[in-house]
């Protein structure tokens, strides 16, 4: 049980991250798309400096500072100069994964993975003297990763920049109106989203593996978006669409073991929360019916 | 955004201003403006332009390079129009994947299992896409579930069960691939003239779109659909049946999704190959091009055709100027984000002189 | 004389070919509660948003306490000690009330947001005021009457010199309106200079001091209220005086000098309502066994305090909600499911039912009308243009979206299009909400013009002297019930008003609908 | 094929964007080398989806090189047809052959699963547990050729052991090494104490899982001792580039046409436990001497035709 609780956590904390920087846009009325480029990014990035300093946390440093500056990419149009923010996250994910293939052959000199003995990974909580449960075998980005959710429901709740961001998600002109500067925390918004997804590139390729390899995000960044429409501005309920998610999808590999064809364990996650999804309206529906 | 004021121009200068906006059309922009960044690429990792452009022009347009473009203009164009039909009634379907793929699959198992011509593996496909859909439709009315969330959720379950009966029930024995076997001669679509990959897909299509279009512009129901778009209380309140329409845009851009997944099965290589369907990423290239055309309809077609070019054009470069495939998906990204900021000037400038 | 509040100097803004505001220029006192009137479309709300600073003026300046200003954005208006209620409410419907009110500039403690100073400051100002709010309701729950006075709120808290009130009353039952006069009147007195837009007569007359007429963009008459009638604002404002009042004149075509008769006599009722049961959404009956008809050739009044069940009779006779029992009848037969065909409806919700903001102008007006397959875009063009024409309905081209428009013409297109459709019934709500008096009398007119024309009318209406006007018959609604039914001449202000609120006349009057302090 | 032409040239199509593929890698490296011996020019074309291969194969027939290589299953519908019409041109399919073969169509293929029943022989050999595992990147007949004589090459020596294979699947099967990794551990968890990889851009997760766990793996196509110093057994080598570069080589001196199948007995697969260069491998096989010589003697055996590896495609 410890052990398939670990394979969650491991497998969620990137996920996680992602979904916070999409819903912190979201709560602020930008639609991010660019997340699943965005991660790629941050794990690129991360290994990038991870390998230049021989330091993982330079590597976790290196990744949200570029990561950050990869979503003004986002940030300008979609902010600024007003272009559909999806067809710009359209573009950028397509960036994101032609320019980590192409900078890859050309500062690695190979292509397809890169690893190697000398890249420096994140240690786990174990090596760090912090033997929980569970915890043991994770980075410190995993609890970071929990942490940063409860933080974000904190601030978006009790705090004077939170309530506005909210209050500029709900009703931007209304914003305007009281004098707030909605370009300005939509860019904050955005460029949050993107130091997030920078850590979740991070803690993919130097947490959960010491690699990096073309494409690798496979589709995290997707799953985050779906997490983020599922939760609105809720970052728990963010979290539990995550979590759901990864253990569904941890699920199915143990199913897989049992003869459950490929197929059916890939189609599992989408559909468990699917179906989560409408028991939970059903339920709703049924109370306030009777 | 300080709107100016539209004066009648004077008579001499009617002129000079018409030129000036020809040269200042937001299209020209964005074509300059993209030429620009993408030499600036070339040049920055040494590829040279003055090779790289003919190639990406012969690429996309000559050389019988067009055969294939159109090829993938027409998936395309229908997974446009796909997105777009439920989007006028303000529902996303972000499930073009899932539609596409069960759409196809139906086509090959009708086209093994039930003979005959091409016909019933176009409807069955047509029906399995509007079918994935339409499900998407009391999930909204019935439980709440916005239909972009459950069409996303739908999409990938629908691609691995297409997967698993290209894998086990359907599949061909005695080779390294997950896909069917040959289909019939009977099923597969007729070429226009001597191209085997330009079938009757084109002018089916084509004519689709266009009969959407006009129902889009000049009938009642897609008056009806634009209302229920705009603002879905007013539509109720206009004696539109809004669930109802609701649920058949969705099951028609479905049953667009499927058709076009069924097209591809039955033109060449005359199969459902596993992960072919999805590979090429048409989906996503829709709703950009879709999100491009910015509410308009009839600016689609040339949002698709731009962006097909530029994926026709970007092989071309690969091939004959050695350009690696990484640097043609920079430089797609790239012109996508320009494209799509210079689209909202333009939409903008629009907004302004109304 | 001490240094002017709010000086406007020669505002003139344009929105594409329409001059909005023509060298305007307008001087407001310390503690003046000063009007500004105008017919929809004269520029009212555009010189209120230059004010505040939502759209900046392409000509003129505005000096505030002496000094010339730069209002680049709300944020700076809000600087300079400005506060506005917008005639489309900003308020966020998912955060609470209090949440509301500070945003912006909200009290903090140890980092974090403060919320009981927060509600504690909502529970004070709402008290000293008389402005009864629950500081903990969602906004997007409450009733309109109440999100305006959080819009108030909002102003107050931010210790505003000068409130800018666009239509405040527009929305507002007799009883919450004159809550809110006491409540300016009030800061007037502490020194607040109030700027009110409106087109109540009576209320510039007895709350003004001054007041500042606006014609199509250009200011064309400036008065002291004690110094004036309504009939010369009336004239300044529209060129030419109301023909009478109570304004329920003969349409345009129908026999001049009809008189309302009305009487059971006069038809068959082509609309009845028979033990009706609803419940709202979360289940609560709304509406509890009504009973009524309503003749060809009869308008019948609605009167009630909101909240009372009309909204959701209103829905189950226009078949936009299902009833929960009972029957309605039109024209003696029951009506069927879904909307219905047979009714024409004018709803109160401009921006939610009435109309999609986004879409043209033609394409508003087409809305219930369309039938058949094809639809020839030339037709609805050619259509609309004939509608505002007849309607006279101001706007740049009818390709323009609707959102664009004024107010008031936004409402008449509403009418234009309801009052055009050949139905046997026709409901209506708020007829003439934010429309000016020119139109008013217009929208009168109309109204008496429909039951001229043998329709049966069913009026809902929060200004009782506007049902009086035109009914021929009122009921009363309290809690889901109908609890009165009085011919018009018997529609006392005093007896209507003690049935609303399911009292006896003698302990009727007072104000209601307040929540928990 | 007259040496006179002015400049020879080498195409090689690939079916899927090459990115993490170490198979494709090794074809590109392979068609490379070859190109270079015979003063070739070399381009690469790389297709996405079964259209895209039909115009990166018409394109390269109006480009008229020496050589045309298709490599892959994908190919067998277009070297069925486009080979007769383009009699002049040469084509050379890696690792299948369409059928009716064209004369002017050279094909290579493959016995890998041969490699794999060896590589099952060491894992069943030095498993403690007796459970095994492998982690293929998607569930298609192909990758059978890996798993299922892997489990069969275990259980000729240890008829108790017990195998599980997993697929990596999802977005990007072909390169996610999380996942890989995530999977590795589920059945290094549930008692494997040797995971093979056949993931592609996932094999270094799944080298990763079985290091943290205490347990061994096994490579595919390439040596991969080295990326995971003690941890890598053995791999299952596919020798794409030196039979194809070999294949073009003889296009070019004229001798065309012919299906060439690599197994143990030509060399063109094998484990690197029969290497020369066992010893500097960084293979852990290296020291159990005893499963080296098993493994020979299987070699033998099978190139001797006493052992017979089932071939899942066949079936
Ligand atoms: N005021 C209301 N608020 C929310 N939902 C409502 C309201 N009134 C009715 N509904 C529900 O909205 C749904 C749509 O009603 P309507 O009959 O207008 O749609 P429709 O498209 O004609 O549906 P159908 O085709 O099933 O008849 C119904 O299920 C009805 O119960
Ligand atoms: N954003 C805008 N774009 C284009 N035209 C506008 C815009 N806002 C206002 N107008 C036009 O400017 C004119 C003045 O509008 P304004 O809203 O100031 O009128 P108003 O006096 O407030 O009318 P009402 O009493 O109906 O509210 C109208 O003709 C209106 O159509
Ligand atoms: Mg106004
Ligand atoms: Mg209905």
């Amino acid at each position: 049980m410890n052990a398939f609780l670990a394979a969650v956590l491991t497998a969620t904390a990137p996920v996680v991250l992602a979904a916070l920087g999409g819903l912190l846009c979201s709560v602020s009325g930008v639609f991010n798309m660019a997340l699943e480029g965005q991660l790629l990014w941050g794990a690129f990035t991360a290994v990038l400096f991870s390998h230049l300093t021989g330091s993982a946390w330079l590597g976790v440093a290196g990744a949200v500072l570029c990561t950050t500056v990869y979503a003004l990419l986002l940030s300008v149009p979609a902010v600024s100069l007003r272009a559909d923010p999806v067809v710009v996250a359209v573009g950028t994910n397509l960036l994101a994964l032609g320019l980590t293939a192409f900078l890859m052959r050309q500062i690695f000199g190979s292509g397809g993975t890169f690893s190697s003995p000398e890249l420096a990974g994140l240690p786990t909580l174990a090596a760090l003297g912090l033997d929980v449960p569970v915890l043991g075998p994770q980075s410190p980005l995993v609890p970071i990763a929990f942490l940063l959710v409860a933080a974000a429901a904190w601030w978006l709740g009790r705090t004077r920049s939170g309530l506005r961001l909210r209050g500029i998600g709900q009703h931007a002109e209304a914003a305007e109106a009281i004098g707030l500067r909605v370009p300005a925390y939509r860019h904050a918004a955005v460029l949050g989203a993107g130091a997030l997804c920078g850590l979740g590139g991070a803690q993919l390729a130097l947490g959960n593996v010491t690699l990096f390899s073309e494409g690798m995000s496979a589709g995290r960044g997707w799953v985050a978006v779906v997490a983020v429409m599922l939760a609105g501005a809720r970052p728990w309920l963010g979290l539990g669409a995550c979590l759901l998610f990864g253990a569904a999808e941890a699920l199915g590999f143990r199913l897989q073991g049992l003869g459950l064809p490929q197929q059916a364990a890939d189609a599992a996650p989408y559909v468990i929360t699917l179906l989560a999804l409408v028991v939970v309206a059903a339920a709703r529906r049924k109370e306030t019916t009777v | 955004m300080t709107p100016r004021t539209e004066t009648a121009p004077e008579p001499g200068a009617a002129l000079e201003s018409r030129w000036r906006r020809v040269v200042w059309s937001p299209s020209v922009v964005a074509v300059a403006g993209a030429l620009l960044l993408t030499t600036l690429v070339m040049l920055a990792v040494g590829v040279d332009p003055f090779l790289a452009y003919p190639a990406l022009v012969r690429g996309a347009l000559m050389d019988g390079n067009l055969e294939y473009t159109l090829a993938a203009y027409v998936p395309t164009l229908g997974m446009a129009v796909a997105f777009a039909i439920p989007l006028r009634a303000g529902e996303f379907n972000l499930g073009g994947d899932g539609q596409l793929a069960l759409g196809g699959i139906a086509a090959a198992a009708l086209a093994l299992h039930a003979g005959g011509s091409f016909v019933l593996p176009l409807i069955g496909a047509a029906l399995a896409g509007a079918l994935l859909a339409g499900v998407s439709a009391p999930l909204h009315t019935r439980l709440g579930i916005p239909a972009i969330v459950s069409t996303l959720l739908l999409s990938a379950p629908a691609v691995s069960l297409a997967s698993y009966l290209a894998r086990f029930p359907l599949a061909e024995r005695g080779t390294g691939l997950a896909q069917t076997p040959l289909l019939p001669d009977a099923a597969h679509l007729p070429a226009l003239g001597s191209s085997t990959y330009v079938t009757i897909a084109l002018p089916l299509v084509a004519v689709l779109t266009v009969l959407w279009l006009l129902a889009d512009a000049r009938t009642v129901p897609g008056y009806e659909i634009r209302a229920l778009g705009a603002n879905r209380e007013f539509a109720r309140y206009g004696g539109v049946r809004v669930n109802r329409l609701a649920a058949v845009t969705l099951a028609a851009g479905g049953a667009f999704a499927g058709l076009v997944g069924g097209l591809i099965v039955l033109g060449a290589p005359y199969r459902f190959v596993d992960g072919a369907l999805t590979a090429p990423g048409y989906t996503f290239t829709a709703i950009a091009a879709v999100l491009l055309a910015a509410g308009r309809p009839p600016a689609i077609p040339a949002a698709v055709a731009l962006l097909t070019i530029l994926q026709a054009g970007g092989q071309g470069m690969e091939r004959e100027a050695g350009v690696p495939s990484q640097l043609t998906q920079i430089v797609q990204g790239l012109i996508i984000v320009f494209v799509a900021v210079t689209t909202v000037t333009r939409t903008l400038r629009a907004r302004r002189r109304a | 004389m001490s240094t002017p509040a709010v000086e406007l100097v020669g505002i003139t803004k344009r929105f594409g070919g329409v001059l909005a505001n023509d060298d305007v220029s307008l001087t407001v006192e310390r503690g003046e509660i000063h009007a500004v009137v105008g017919e929809n479309g004269a520029g009212k709300s555009t010189l209120m948003s230059v004010l505040y600073g939502l759209h900046r003026p392409d000509a003129g300046h505005v000096l505030r306490a002496g000094t010339r200003v730069r209002l680049r954005s709300p944020a700076d208006a809000v600087a300079h000690g400005l506060g506005m209620v917008h005639q489309r409410f900003r308020l966020f419907p998912g955060l609470s009330v209090a949440e509301n009110v500070v945003i912006g500039a909200e009290p903090v403690r140890r980092g974090a947001l403060d919320r009981s100073a927060a509600r504690h400051a909502v529970v004070s100002l709402a008290q000293r005021y008389g402005l009864a709010v629950d500081p903990d309701a969602r906004v997007g729950d409450l009733p309109v009457g109440t999100r305006q006075r959080v819009e108030i709120l909002k102003a107050l808290y931010r210790r505003a010199e000068v409130l800018i009130l666009d239509e405040p009353t527009a929305v507002l039952t007799p009883g919450e309106a004159e809550g809110l006069f006491r409540m300016v009147r009030e800061l007037a007195g502490e020194g607040v200079s109030v700027l009110l837009v409106t087109h109540k007569l009576d209320e510039v007359l007895a709350a003004g001091d001054r007041v500042t007429v606006l014609r199509g963009g250009r200011v064309t008459g400036r008065f002291a209220t004690a110094d004036t009638s309504a009939d010369e604002l009336v004239r300044t404002m529209i060129g030419r005086s109301l023909r009478t009042a109570p304004p329920s004149l003969s349409p345009p075509g129908a026999t001049p000098g009809h008189a309302p008769v009305g009487g059971p006599a006069a038809g068959p009722y082509l609309l009845e309502v028979r033990d009706l049961h609803v419940r709202d959404r979360d289940g609560v009956p709304a509406v509890a066994g009504v009973s009524f008809g309503v003749r060809g050739g009869e308008i019948v009044g609605i009167a009630g305090v909101a909240g009372s069940g009309q909204r959701e009779l209103v829905d189950v006779v226009t078949g936009l909600r299902r009833a929960g029992s009972g029957t309605v009848l039109l024209d003696g037969e029951p009506a069927g499911g879904g909307r219905e065909p047979r009714v024409a409806y004018v709803p109160g919700d401009r921006a939610g039912r009435a109309t999609a903001p986004g879409m043209s102008l033609a394409d508003n007006l087409l809305m219930g009308d369309q039938r058949g397959f094809a639809l020839s875009p030339g037709a609805v063009r050619r259509r609309a243009a004939e509608l505002v024409e007849r309607f006279s309905i101001r706007a740049a081209s009818v390709r323009t979206p609707i959102a664009h428009l004024s107010g008031g013409n936004a409402q008449k297109a509403v009418l234009a299009r309801e009052l055009s459709r050949d139905t046997p019934v026709l409901v209506v709500e708020e007829p003439t909400q934010g429309v000016d008096v020119g139109a008013q009398e217009q929208i009168h007119a109309l109204l008496s013009g429909a039951r001229a024309a043998g329709r049966a009318v069913l009026l809902q209406s929060s200004e009782l002297s506007e049902l009086r006007a035109l009914s021929d018959r009122l009921l009363v609604m309290f809690e889901g019930r109908l609890v009165a039914e009085l011919p018009v001449a018997e529609a006392t202000d005093e007896r209507v008003g003690a049935a609303m609120t399911g009292k006896d006349a003698a302990r009727a009057a007072e104000p209601s609908g307040e929540a928990l302090g | 094929q007259p040496a006179a032409s002015p400049g020879k040239s080498v195409i090689l199509i690939t079916p899927n964007p090459v990115g993490t593929n170490s198979f494709l890698q090794l074809s590109v490296k392979g068609a490379e080398a070859a190109a270079k011996e015979i003063g070739a020019s070399f381009k690469l074309y790389e297709s996405k989806d079964p259209t895209s291969i039909a115009q990166n194969l018409d394109a390269a027939v109006r480009a008229k090189p020496t050589v045309i290589v298709g490599v892959s299953f994908s190919f067998d519908d277009l070297f069925a047809t486009v080979p007769k019409q383009q009699p002049q041109q040469q084509f050379l399919q890696v690792d299948s052959c369409a059928k009716d073969q064209a004369a002017n169509l050279t094909c290579v293929s493959f016995k890998e699963h041969e490699a794999a029943y060896l590589a099952g022989v060491e894992a069943g050999l030095l498993s403690k547990s007796g459970k095994l595992g492998v982690v293929a990147a998607i569930d298609s007949p192909f990758v059978h050729r890996w798993i299922d004589p892997f489990f069969a090459g275990a259980k000729s020596v240890n008829p108790e052991a017990i195998g599980t294979p997993l697929y990596v699947g999802g977005n990007n099967p072909f390169s996610d090494p999380a996942r890989a990794k995530s999977q590795a551990q589920t059945l290094t968890g549930q008692g494997a104490d040797i995971v093979a990889a056949a993931a592609s851009g996932g094999n270094q997760g799944v080298f990763e899982a079985a290091a943290a766990a205490g347990a061994k793996a096994f490579g595919v196509d390439v040596n991969q001792c080295a990326q995971s110093a003690g941890t890598v057994i053995d791999n299952v080598l596919k020798h794409v580039d030196v039979a194809e570069s070999a294949a073009l080589k003889d296009i070019a001196a004229g001798k065309a046409g012919g299906v060439k199948v690599y197994g143990l007995k030509e060399g063109g697969v094998g484990v690197n436990a029969l290497a020369d260069d066992l010893a500097s491998s960084g293979c852990t096989v290296a020291a159990s001497p005893e499963v080296v010589a098993k493994v020979k003697q299987v070699r033998d055996d099978i190139v001797a035709g006493r052992v017979t590896v089932a071939d899942p495609l066949a079936g």
